[in-house]
């Protein structure tokens, strides 16, 4: 291997890690704010020009906070967890593709952690690691609630990786293949309505429903709410452990973006990159041209990443959060029959002349369904006489 | 690990911990201490739930965190510092109690209020529930994880308690009425701002109610949850809302009605089954009615004055007391608390924003009451919670318990 | 007692810490400031303010105390609110024990720093009876601005703490003299 | 040697350590930690081998549920106390017999069998990939396959039987 | 169980299909909280712009002075008794010859604490005082205390500075029930 | 609508010299009865088919430390919902003897409330399924609500009694 090559790429890796650590450190203070707007408040303004330090502050303090190691708990376990926890949390963002390529001295670098060919197989194997952090360290607290939380924890990520597997076969059919930079440019080619969102509006929103359970945010949040399990998994957990656990969420709600971007929003495609890609080549150059077309790819996944996020903390501040049974119910009996429903119509419609848009039958359906019940039965609220 | 440090680590609701490690077997019971500290509890008393799984099987409750002796206080204090009591006891809605005492005190005494006074107080008594209700709502959407609603409704709340400003110039503890009428006449201000929180509360309300009331999965979390029957409501002593979600419209503001709520026009709320959901429905309904009261008290507020005529009672004006001896007299009786009082025994209840709050003074006639004994809603109808979560999940619990509205001044009084 | 509770910086000394370390030591103050984790053990009407002042209109998140945290060793200071009864006083205590240092704590309205109108059998007189009280909110219940007050004066505080104030000699004797360790 | 044998022989003997760990610790949760250490190794190997999808199919299916199941339920048993009841004398022989003749069998096998190895001129380098093992699970080993899946399905009938304990009902 | 005529059902839990699929509901949330997210913020960010605590907020204690600056206070222990905390102590002295500058009755409070943690600011001991020399300040909080020593307020801390006079600021409010406008005894 | 009248002539016709002390302070009826009759008439009130008293509202004591062999006063208060209708009865009990029986058996609710009264004045309900005390703390050694038993905590230290009125 080429030494350029190999530094370029350990630039990539670098970079990679250090971008999910910062967006990581700062959604923690955009969920702030995000939760702050939403409801009339202005947010931390105190710490730094509109409470822009407020993340690093968090940091300083959790570093000096007293580490305590609860005299009952298993120790080593104990610090595993967020050991894990973070471990886990980091390696499932080296597949995301993250623009098309660096053209360097005739190579073509892309820009991605590591190409491998099972990358979807990949991220979802580290992801279903990630429930050991919290497993491992909700056991070794040796507290009930701590308890309760890690068995919350495993069996909602068990019941919804099905639902999450399951969900985007649909997309691996119409693919052919397992790495996530193949799917992109399937769909990079396929053009703006060629995103697999359009293909498949149904594994959509099974998938994105299960990466909420999967990054354990609301209304998935049952193994730390706080209002049922003080702080659930991580209630022992002080100083920088607690602040690992907390810095995993993030990063997985990062890494959740970046892959529900690339599989169902064409990761670094945008409108028109063709036509545009080709007049930066033309006018700046083969090398530079697709260089900066790549960085714009970056930006627009980096945009599509940001909106993602903020969905994630635009959810959490609205809905409540299910009971335990209830997401149990929704995992097994709605979403897991639905998901294969939804591969055997979109296997039938890209047997049936490549048809890729049946998935939609299934949504027009229920649509029309639901419309026509609304009108039937009685108004759903007894409306109280209004003065 | 001594029986007192695992006692206390159970108290605190931090990990019980015994020398085996965590005690959770799939077929045994496990017991799981809620309380008093536990974020959901709000911290004030301790249930001690033994679970099967995340199921329920049994509860037991301990209670007297904040036991503040009301009671006792109340035999040494002169009857109009006994309102700074009354305000502690459910400070959500302490106008409500705060003149419901000084309505018992009013019936002992023979004094008969005006009837202005009357409106403000049933406003400001409306005002209370709806506060009441606010807060009570708005934490059993924070109890099924949705903050947001809260929020905005606590907003809402700032403005009640910007009316309540204006009144008497404190917020929660309000200490606003007087034996024989009002501290103060509504300003114009207040009623300027009365009239702006009729009218723009009700659309801040109705987002609260389209963020949560037909959102399912907060239904359900909360339909058939924490059930009871009529007959076990009774047999309780449920009353106010509690109740009237198991389909009882017993409302002491109808039944029994006090300060002129004969007037005002205003439906019961009931439920069906007095599960979760019916006792957040018609407390969300109450609201409503409440404004309607409110509403209607300050479209007929009658002329007159705001105190009754009552010198013996009710503090003269201060320019009287330099002049008029008489005055003088009055003023230093009064404040002293050597009222005549007679000798007499009174029960007088009124809705609470819990249920029916009962005050029952006995008088020797003595400058402070021989005897008060308050009927708290909350301590009577917060025993039958272990029978409302058998059976129920660990998150079932903390619904019932937050859709009860425990006050935890009105419960251990 | 009251007396001891008194902030007092570790005492100066040739061998104190030099200039770099003290710089450190305010940066790190600042930034404990800033993060000021409440554990808010609210048990009568002063949490409802306390409630106000997490709401829109005050807004505790500007300090970046708005997340609160009901784990003990999670949280930096506790707000005690409202009247502690003697049964729940060992409970106060027990929490104040399982906070991970540094930690501070407020005592919010009258019940809780010395009982207010209830002196009675069995209300607490006060907490720093129990536990030592940084800061002491007057009011019944106090006003959300008083309770930023109380949390703008505990940033202050924490800000000008040094890093080894909590293992110095003295705030070891405070704790003793409250029977901790 | 070469890099790729270092890496080789660091995991198989790391694999071999967590191995031992399973069968000796004494505390089930290490047991279960240490078997899925083992886990990751395996799927270490079948990278290695080029098996990638093996390799990542390993990792979600065993290390990622089923022994995430595991510890559940190691968790809800609480079988943190180490008071296991001593073996009696009997259990011990039989596993030694157990043990002594799988040895055997395996000893007997591994003489019976040729070892494949890598023939440089013709090795495919996408033999451990999907597309290959889906051809041939669906062509030369379809009976295995199928077989294999009814077993499953009849166990997981089994299971759910097994699990339905319903007022009055007869278990099974 | 019916009691009366006006009762009316409220709760319906029965949810039609549209309410079933969880996603309209959870859509129309959404929208509302984009739709605050962009609203004007609540927040009064309080350090740097200060509330507005009505016109008779029950705030800070003051001992007033009267038009010639003679205290008010005569000593007489009627908000002592009046106060519910029983947080009010003090001492009356005699007033001297040439005290006459200093206070306004021939009794005056040689001490008058009062004790700030018990205090609950009910205001029952400036409707209790017969001579308006106490006042609850509406614009002004008492600070909080670092120190338990500091907590007792004595007269240096109570009895306003000549050249801090208290007035309340909207003349049109009473101040207590009773009180004739405190705006016009001041000077 | 019930009268005062009406109830008092059914429970004197019931239970003859059982009861006494018939009166309507403020409208609402007071009788007192005995600790042996007092169960049976809350159970006669609540199932009897015109009156239907069948909730118990309150139940509390009254320490009267100056009267001789009735020091102690427990007091129930009972209503009807649908007469709307409420009666209040009295039994007297002795320093020397503080028993009564519990009303658990026929309210729900009894049980608190006595457990209340039990902590406060140290009154005991046979019968009563968990007689603890409950507001108080359980190391507690008297009754606080009885009149001797002083209200203030001892270890107050910033008062000074000295002043007006104490």
């Amino acid at each position: 291997m080429d030494l350029t090559i190999f530094i370029v790429k350990s630039i990539i890796i670098l970079a990679v890690f250090g971008i999910s650590l910062l967006i990581a450190t700062y959604s923690t203070y955009v969920e702030r704010k995000v939760a702050a707007f939403m409801q009339d408040r202005i947010g931390p303004d105190r710490a730094g020009p509109w409470g822009l330090l407020q993340p690093i502050a968090d940091a300083g303090k959790m570093f000096f906070k007293e580490d305590f190691i609860p005299a009952q708990a298993s120790k080593w376990l104990f610090i595993l967890g967020p050991a894990l926890a973070m471990l886990t949390a980091l390696m499932s963002s080296a597949v995301i593709p993250f623009g098309d390529s660096i053209r360097f001295d005739n190579y073509d670098i892309p820009v991605q952690g590591i190409e491998i060919n099972i990358g979807v197989l990949y991220i979802f194997g580290v992801v279903s690691l990630g429930v050991y952090g919290i497993m491992v360290g909700g056991w070794a607290s040796n507290n009930k609630f701590s308890l309760l939380g890690a068995i919350r924890a495993a069996s909602q990520n068990i019941s919804y990786e099905v639902a999450l597997g399951l969900s985007i076969i649909a997309i691996l059919m119409m693919s052919g293949s397992l790495s996530v930079r193949a799917i992109v440019e399937q769909q990079a080619e396929a053009g703006f309505l060629g995103w697999n969102v359009f293909t498949q509006p149904l594994g959509f929103i099974i998938f994105l429903t299960c990466a909420f359970a999967e990054c354990n945010r609301t209304p998935f949040d049952l193994p730390e709410c706080e209002t049922e399990l003080v702080g659930g998994y991580h209630t022992e957990y002080s100083s920088m452990k607690l602040g690992f656990y907390l810095f995993a969420e993030y990063i997985n709600m990062f890494v959740s973006s970046a892959f529900i971007s690339s599989l169902y929003f064409g990761g670094y495609h945008y409108p028109f990159m063709e036509q545009i890609s080709n007049a930066l080549t033309n006018s700046l150059g083969a090398v530079t041209g697709h260089n900066v077309a790549t960085a714009i790819g970056t930006a627009a996944f980096f945009g599509k990443i940001f909106f993602f996020i903020f969905f994630f903390m635009w959810v959490r501040w609205t809905v409540p959060r299910f009971r335990y049974d209830q997401l149990m119910n929704l995992g097994w009996k709605i979403l897991i029959p639905l998901s294969v429903l939804n591969i055997i119509v979109s296997a039938s419609g890209l047997l049936f002349n490549g048809m890729k848009y049946a998935s939609w039958l299934i949504v027009i359906v229920a649509t029309v369904l639901a419309i026509m019940s609304n009108s039937r039965a009685p108004k759903g609220q007894v409306s109280p006489q209004r003065s | 690990m001594t029986t007192e440090e695992l006692d206390l680590a159970n108290k605190a609701g931090v990990p019980a911990r015994t020398d085996e490690g965590p005690v959770q077997y799939v077929n045994e019971l496990t017991t799981l201490n809620l309380g008093p500290t536990h974020p959901a509890t709000h911290g004030i008393f301790q249930n001690i739930l033994q679970m099967d799984g995340e199921k329920i099987v049994s509860g037991e409750q301990t209670i007297g965190y904040i036991h503040r002796a009301f009671e006792k206080i109340a035999e040494r204090r002169p009857f109009y510092q006994i309102t700074t009591l009354t305000d502690r006891m459910n400070y959500c809605s302490s106008p409500i109690n705060n003149m419901g005492w000084h309505m018992t005190v009013e019936k002992l005494l023979g004094i008969e209020v005006p009837k202005r006074a009357q409106y403000i107080r049933v406003i400001m008594m409306e005002l209370a529930r709806i506060a009441d209700h606010l807060v009570c709502n708005g934490i059993l959407g924070v109890d099924t994880g949705a903050l947001t609603g809260f929020v905005y409704l606590f907003e809402e709340r700032e403005k009640i308690y910007e009316i309540y400003e204006e009144m008497c110039g404190a917020r929660l503890t309000t200490n606003m009425g007087r034996i024989g009428g009002m501290e103060r006449d509504l300003s114009a201000e207040a009623i300027r701002k009365i009239k702006k929180f009729l009218a723009e509360f009700p659309k801040v309300l109705r987002e609260f109610e389209s963020l949560l009331n037909r959102n399912r999965i907060f239904m359900d979390r909360i339909v058939g949850v924490g059930g009871i029957s009529a007959e076990r409501a009774l047999s309780y002593g449920f009353t106010g809302p509690n109740l009237r979600a198991a389909g009882v419209d017993y409302d002491v503001r109808v039944m029994n009605p006090y300060s002129s709520y004969e007037d005002f026009e205003f439906d019961i709320p009931v439920g069906q089954s007095g599960d979760t959901f019916d006792r957040y429905m018609v407390r969300n309904e109450e609201i409503w009615q409440s404004l309607r009261i409110i509403e209607q008290a300050i479209n007929n507020l009658p002329e007159g004055s705001h105190f009754a005529d009552a010198p013996q009672y009710y503090l003269p004006p201060k320019q009287e007391v330099y002049k008029n001896m008489e005055a003088l007299i009055y003023h230093f009786k009064i404040v002293m608390g050597e009222i005549d009082a007679p000798v007499g025994e009174v029960y007088h209840a009124v809705e609470g924003g819990n249920g029916e709050l009962g005050f029952y003074l006995i008088s020797d006639g003595g400058r402070a009451p021989y005897r008060l004994h308050f009927r708290r809603p909350c301590f009577i109808y917060y025993q039958a919670y272990p029978e409302m979560c058998k059976g129920a999940t660990l998150s079932d619990a903390i619904v019932i318990m937050s859709s009860m509205n425990v006050i935890a001044g009105e419960l251990d009084a | 007692m009251a007396s001891d509770i008194k902030l007092a910086e570790a005492p100066p000394s040739y061998d104190g810490p030099g200039f770099q370390a003290t710089s450190f030591d305010k940066i790190i103050g600042l930034a404990r400031a800033n993060s000021l984790w409440p554990l808010p053990f609210a048990t009568s009407c002063c949490g409802i303010e306390f409630m106000a002042t997490m709401a829109a209109r005050y807004d505790i998140a500007r300090f970046g105390s708005e997340r609160i945290s009901f784990s003990p060793r999670q949280a930096d200071m506790l707000l005690v609110a409202g009247t502690i009864a003697k049964k729940m006083a060992p409970v106060v205590k027990q929490v104040y024990l399982q906070m991970a240092e540094p930690r501070w704590v407020i005592a919010i309205g009258a019940c809780a720093s010395s009982g207010g109108i209830f002196d009675t059998y069995s209300v607490l007189q006060g907490i720093d009876r129990i536990i030592p009280v940084d800061v002491y909110v007057p009011g019944c219940p106090p006003r959300p601005e008083q309770i930023l007050e109380a949390v703008m004066q505990v940033q202050e505080l924490a800000h000008n703490e040094s890093l080894r104030r909590r293992n110095s000699d003295e705030y070891q004797k405070l704790l003793a003299s409250y029977s901790i360790q | 040697m070469k890099p790729i044998e270092i890496v080789f022989y660091v995991l198989t003997g790391i694999t071999l350590l967590s191995a031992i760990t399973v069968v000796t610790a004494r505390n089930p949760i290490h047991s279960v930690l240490a078997l899925i250490a083992t886990f990751f190794c395996l799927s270490g190997h079948y990278i290695l081998m080029n098996a990638q999808f093996l390799a990542a199919v390993n990792i979600i299916v065993y290390a990622g549920a089923i022994m995430v199941l595991f510890l559940f339920t190691i968790m809800f048993l609480n079988l943190r106390r180490e008071d296991e009841e001593s073996k009696t004398n009997l259990t011990k022989m039989a596993a030694v017999v157990v043990g002594g003749i799988l040895m055997v069998t395996m000893l007997l096998v591994f003489r019976a069998v040729q070892l494949p190895a890598v023939n440089e001129g013709n090795f495919d380098a996408r033999t451990g990939l999907v597309e290959q093992l889906g051809i041939m699970l669906y062509s030369d080993y379809l009976l295995p396959f199928e077989l294999a899946s009814v077993l499953l399905l009849v166990a997981m009938v089994g299971a759910v039987m097994l699990g339905k304990r319903e007022a009055g009902d007869r278990h099974f | 169980m019916q009691l009366t005529n006006r009762s009316k059902q409220v709760s319906n839990k029965e949810m039609t299909l549209a309410e079933k699929m969880y996603l309209p509901a959870i859509t129309k949330g959404l929208g509302i909280t984009l739709k605050h997210f962009f609203l004007k913020k609540a927040t009064k960010p309080y350090p740097d712009v200060k509330t507005y605590l009505g016109p008779v907020f029950r705030g800070h204690h003051v001992l007033k002075r009267d038009e010639q600056g003679r205290e008010r206070c005569t000593a007489c222990g009627l908000c002592a008794v009046a106060c519910p905390a029983e947080a009010i102590s003090m001492v009356a002295a005699e007033r001297t010859k040439g005290e006459e500058a200093l206070y306004r009755e021939e009794k005056y409070a040689a001490v008058y604490e009062i004790n700030m943690l018990r205090c609950i600011f009910c205001g029952l001991c400036e409707e209790a005082c017969p001579k308006q020399a106490i006042y609850l300040r509406h614009d002004r909080f008492v600070p909080v205390f670092s120190d338990r020593d500091e907590v007792i307020y004595g007269k240096d801390k109570l009895v306003e500075k000549s050249d801090d006079r208290y007035v309340r600021t909207n003349p049109n409010v009473q101040a207590t029930p009773t009180e004739p406008s405190l705006s016009r005894s001041v000077s | 609508m019930l009268t005062n009248e009406e109830v008092a002539q059914d429970i004197i016709r019931k239970y003859e010299n059982a009861v006494s002390e018939f009166d309507d302070p403020f409208g609402l009826l007071t009788f007192t009865t005995n600790r042996e009759t007092i169960i049976s008439l809350l159970e006669y009130l609540r199932d009897h088919a015109a009156f239907r008293i069948n909730f118990l509202t309150d139940i509390t004591a009254i320490h009267y430390p100056d009267s001789p062999d009735r020091e102690y006063c427990v007091v129930y208060h009972a209503h009807s919902l649908v007469q709307n209708f409420r009666v209040r009865i009295k039994v007297y009990l002795t320093e020397a003897d503080l028993h009564i029986p519990t009303a658990t058996s026929l309210y729900a609710c009894a049980n608190w409330m006595e457990r209340e009264t039990f902590d406060l004045f140290g009154v005991i309900f046979d019968g009563h399924p968990n007689l603890r005390r409950i507001l108080n703390m359980d190391e507690m050694d008297y009754f606080p609500m009885r009149k001797e038993y002083p209200l203030e905590d001892s270890t107050r230290q910033d008062k000074i009694d000295a002043l007006f009125g104490r």
